[in-house]
């Protein structure tokens, strides 16, 4: 769950972390009044949880009131990659000196939490990193030992700060370092954390990402994440669940990751067909969610037929087959079904699925029942 | 004979008398799997298919000998159960469960790392050694014994690699599910090094997913040190992006992640990267011969 | 600093350990609304620091309503070792099938926390401890290792407890020890947890006792602590000083714990005279911290004589003699005063104290300070 | 020669920018300690008194030989300062500071447990060789050197007795003070068996004090161990009572604790335990003849 930067930087600032004076509008009446307390001039900043905002025009700098209301109405109208605003910050504009870096996410390998910092942040960091990647000073952490203000001290060091600055550059690092995990956050971003022309270490910008898996433990931020969602997908999320839409016309339920990357590969190799969503139940089927499953497929429009690939490790996939039965009789539904189940009680399973009208393939391969699929959009019998 | 388990393999289930528990083992004892005790605290003195029940890990230890322990408990408290069967010095620990938060998981192979026990999972179906082991949730009748390793960091995917390979009269010697987590107790590499050196597979079977750099680091060990065939597939070459996440992750890959990246790196260390599993039987014949 | 016994219960409440339903209340008409919701058979319990107040009387069953409210006055004015209740908690009277022990303390020796548990709780748990010790377990725990929920079950399980009392047993524990770490306690007791005859597990009291060192990290403590305190009070404990008021005419200021132990040993050793205070500076000493620890002295009814003895090692001992020289200009002190000061800047030291009036003994003993302070309430000369 | 410090001792002081540790490091120089270096976060490149100034404990390790370092920083981050020192490898560590939280100084105490590093304090007045080097806030002018070693509890008292010894011309080989918190670094047994072990010591004065068991813990080694007389005292016989607090303190004690426990514990080990630090000089004398 990626949090909204005005939402980080609440968490930044009850942290003891600074940051800009700000304030989150949704109208550019409310920006006006903003402003009134934070001064020309200011940053209007789009809050999206889309990268690249900068580069797409969803961050404007305003110097006079004349110029506020319509700079405000463009970024809350403004898309990026698709997705409006949830209304803009307006944030004083800081006198910048330097911009650092700071990111705290994980190593996949290491299984460690791997802090960088350089003292060349801002937009290009990434160019940084690619062409200059000594830049970048990265200290992996062992989660079983404490990290103590002394490290982090030594570790803002080679960054060549002193004095007063590396204690507060150093605080901000640990801090930062603390709400990673606090919080659970899978990243911890500040880009760029800027030095002011008064030497005042202030965070400019704020990328929190918390685990999903560990939402039980931050009640507040479970409760805005069901808040935002309709109630399948409550469901979904409930079970573990994962739903992407994509732009085919072949629904897809697999009862697994890779299987669902392995079935797109082979789906996307007829030039017919094209995957209309990603789903995989991961280890939670139950007769409802793969019903629900269901209807959220038939709801995409043009939608050609329906691949359903499952395996009964942990899953009772004779569960989900009802499930199966059961929208399809709901709806009346018309469109092709190929289904490969295998697994424990598979038997079971493919008798409730035939019995419906379910073309199983009881082959291992997913490259069977896609070929069935594909042949039973071209007419052919199976 | 096989890595990790086989037939004398003494097994322990964590959280055996949950719903999921009590169904698993009683697939994995159809297996032949020798299961020897459970645990669940406050429920020591009860049976499941026979099988004796313990409070805790120590007790279970102090009745029973035991080399590897599989967890089917909630995410919530999988972080302290691993850490209770290390702290019992159980050798091999597969934990089942998903959802486990990430920085437990990072906790746990913290322990693990400075222990003696290797760790399987989390998100894993498990391991079997066909006909003799199995310890996890893989369905049984996909799996025959035979001299090829299988690696898979997807689940569902070692299931149908093996299937495949099973209906081509491919055997197989172990199957191990990697866990499908943002981290792993266990990566790649160190499962190709007891395959490496187990006499009975001739051939190791590779399926990687995009994200991470395992397989990455795994072509560079198996060019350096492998001297066996290894076979590959990567999943989600045309999976759809994540949302794009600040620029931590990008910056820790350094470039690899991406399916290209893994099938370059792996093509270049000498391993057969096959685009879809289906073609898997034919090259692996092909390189047995 | 330690916590009245309705104030632990509400940390307790608030870490899911199960307290009796109970209210707080300062008056028997508010027993009465508090009977109304809690229900006959209640126990009336005073609310005071002072141990042993069941065996004094302050803890009583009241079943009926009529009994109510003289049960309240009597524990309201009930004067325990010189103390009064402040308010009294009345509590839902529980049906009692066990009771069991938990205390949770420092093992100074090795530096460890040790957590204690026995199944033979209640008010004669000293007693078990002479008579029986092996029948409390002891758990020695290492500050730096994380103590697991197995872990707490394995130590209860010596108990002989099992099922779900074996579960609800150890989370008390496990809970206690982590509010015994989280509120930095020097002791965490529960005497008795009381199993009912519904098999609930139930604290029936609590006992904690906050380290005033680290009142820094629990504001809301801090700040209660000071609410109580006059403005002397709050000098002396910003400062880190300690004065206990005893029962003689010889007032006392020492720069040491052990130094004032030491001189009221020699003090106790004159039949004409005894300690009126135990007062230590620690290593505080500013002018106006020895200028309050004169005021409070001489407001001691019947204080025959002061003795000072400080040493000069992180202490300024010679701002120390300005307080003095303030408190007896200020109050035109005529009782006799006798000090001892040695070590960094003695010299300055005697100096003005000599000219204040004080009598500056400048030999190494105490014994001769104590001597000299003697002689001159004999009315000889020194 | 001496425990812990003699003139050749290289030392660190920790906080030496604030107002006591720069009067304080004035006072040690003067005594004739060799101090080395000083560590102040934030302040590197200053002086004090003409020692070098650095961020960490790290860096002035990679600039000078130092064996010991002496804290003088605010309580709330004395766990943190301790553990620099002691991951630095210092080998002796003396925390002067008061009132520092007892949790963390059981965390201080378990970290050094197992290092190498042996810390005195908190809440101590320091060590001190007479002429030789001190370490911390003792009075100089009280100390002179001889053979007798003097460890105290108390902090005051320890200046009280040595100057006692002084004026009697009985010097000292080190005087330590112990540290006066619930929670000490080092226990008195720790520094009696340095004294046994030192040939210039002949003669050791151990002043006591009510509270834990110490003095019982050092009775038993006394008995068993030490090969040369030691004089006690304890304080504290008339001190008041504290409140009652709970049974846990009482039980954790079984009884010691008390002054009476604590002089008949010694005495019946074959020590002398004196009423008044006044008889200190005779017995010592006698002892010595």
């Amino acid at each position: 769950m990626r949090l909204y930067e005005y939402e980080a930087k609440k968490i930044f600032y009850s942290n003891e972390i600074k940051i800009p004076k700000s304030k989150m509008v949704y109208s550019s009446k409310d920006a006006k009044k903003a402003v009134q307390e934070i001064g020309f001039p200011v940053v209007v900043k789009s809050q999206t949880l889309i990268g690249g905002r900068g580069k797409a025009g969803g961050i404007k700098i305003v110097d006079e009131i004349k110029d506020l209301e319509k700079t405000v109405e463009e970024i809350l109208q403004l898309e990026i990659k698709g997705y409006k605003a949830n209304g803009v910050l307006i944030e004083e504009k800081l006198n910048i000196k330097q911009e650092l870096y700071c990111g705290i996410t994980i190593d996949r390998t290491l299984g460690k939490a791997v802090i960088m910092i350089s003292s060349e942040g801002g937009i290009d960091i990434e160019t940084v990193a690619n062409k200059d990647p000594d830049k970048i000073m990265k200290f992996m952490i062992d989660p079983t030992e404490e990290k103590f203000s002394y490290e982090f001290i030594e570790f803002v060091k080679k960054l060549d700060f002193s004095g007063k600055l590396l204690l507060k550059i150093s605080n901000v690092v640990k801090k930062l370092f603390e709400i990673f995990n606090n919080y659970d956050c899978k990243i911890a971003e500040i880009n760029p954390i800027v030095i002011t022309d008064q030497n005042d270490v202030i965070c400019a910008d704020a990328v929190l990402e918390i685990d999903d898996s560990a939402l039980f433990r931050h009640p507040n931020f479970k409760k805005r994440k069901l808040n935002s969602m309709n109630e399948r997908e409550k469901h979904f999320n409930k079970k573990g669940a994962t739903y992407v839409r994509l732009d085919g016309n072949i629904g897809l339920i697999c009862s697994g990751a890779g299987l669902g990357m392995a079935t797109m590969d082979l789906i996307n190799n007829y030039e017919n067909m094209s995957p209309a969503n990603f789903l995989e139940t991961g280890g939670g089927i139950t007769e409802d969610l793969v019903f629900d499953c269901m209807e959220l497929i038939i709801e995409i429009p043009d939608i050609k037929g329906i691949l359903l690939n499952l395996y009964g490790g942990i899953n009772p996939i004779h569960e989900g087959a009802k499930g199966v039965a059961r929208a399809i009789k709901k709806h009346n539904l018309k469109i092709p079904i190929v289904a490969k189940a295998l697994g424990n009680r598979q038997e079971e399973t493919w008798k409730i699925l035939e019995k419906s009208g379910v073309v199983v393939v009881k082959n291992f391969e997913t490259r069977k029942a896609v070929e069935t699929l594909a042949k039973i959009l071209e007419g052919e019998s199976v | 004979m096989s890595i990790l388990v086989n037939k004398n393999t003494k097994v322990l289930v964590q959280g055996i008398t949950g719903k999921i528990g009590r169904a698993q083992t009683k697939y994995m004892l159809d297996a032949g799997t020798n299961i020897v005790a459970g645990v669940t605290p406050g429920k020591e003195g009860t049976k499941v298919y026979g099988i004796p029940v313990y409070d805790t890990v120590k007790e279970a230890k102090e009745n029973h000998d035991i080399d590897a322990s599989v967890l089917f408990v909630p995410a919530s408290i999988a972080r302290e159960c691993v850490i209770e069967a290390a702290k019992n010095k159980i050798k091999l620990i597969t934990l089942i469960t998903e959802h486990t938060p990430v920085h437990d998981v990072m906790e746990m192979k913290s322990y693990i790392d400075k222990s003696d026990s290797l760790l399987i999972g989390p998100t894993t179906p498990g391991i079997i050694s066909p006909g003799e082991c199995k310890i996890g949730i893989l369905p049984t009748n996909m799996f025959t014994p035979g001299s090829v390793g299988v690696i898979s960091r997807s689940g569902t995917l070692s299931y149908e690699v093996s299937a495949i390979l099973s209906d081509n009269n491919i055997g197989q010697s172990t199957v191990v599910g990697m866990g499908a987590d943002l981290v792993a107790g266990t990566n790649l590499i160190d499962i190709l090094k007891l395959f490496n050196s187990d006499k009975n597979t001739k051939l190791v079977v590779l399926i990687g997913e995009v994200g991470g750099s395992q397989e990455e680091d795994a072509a560079e060990y198996i060019k350096n040190e492998m001297n066996k065939p290894v076979v590959a597939y990567i999943a989600g070459g045309s999976a759809p992006d994540g949302k794009r996440m600040g620029h931590a992750g990008a910056i820790v890959e350094g470039g690899k992640g991406s399916a290209e990246s893994k099938i370059s790196h792996l093509t270049s260390s000498g391993v057969k990267v096959v685009s879809f599993l289906f073609e898997i039987p034919e090259v692996v014949k092909k390189l047995l011969q």
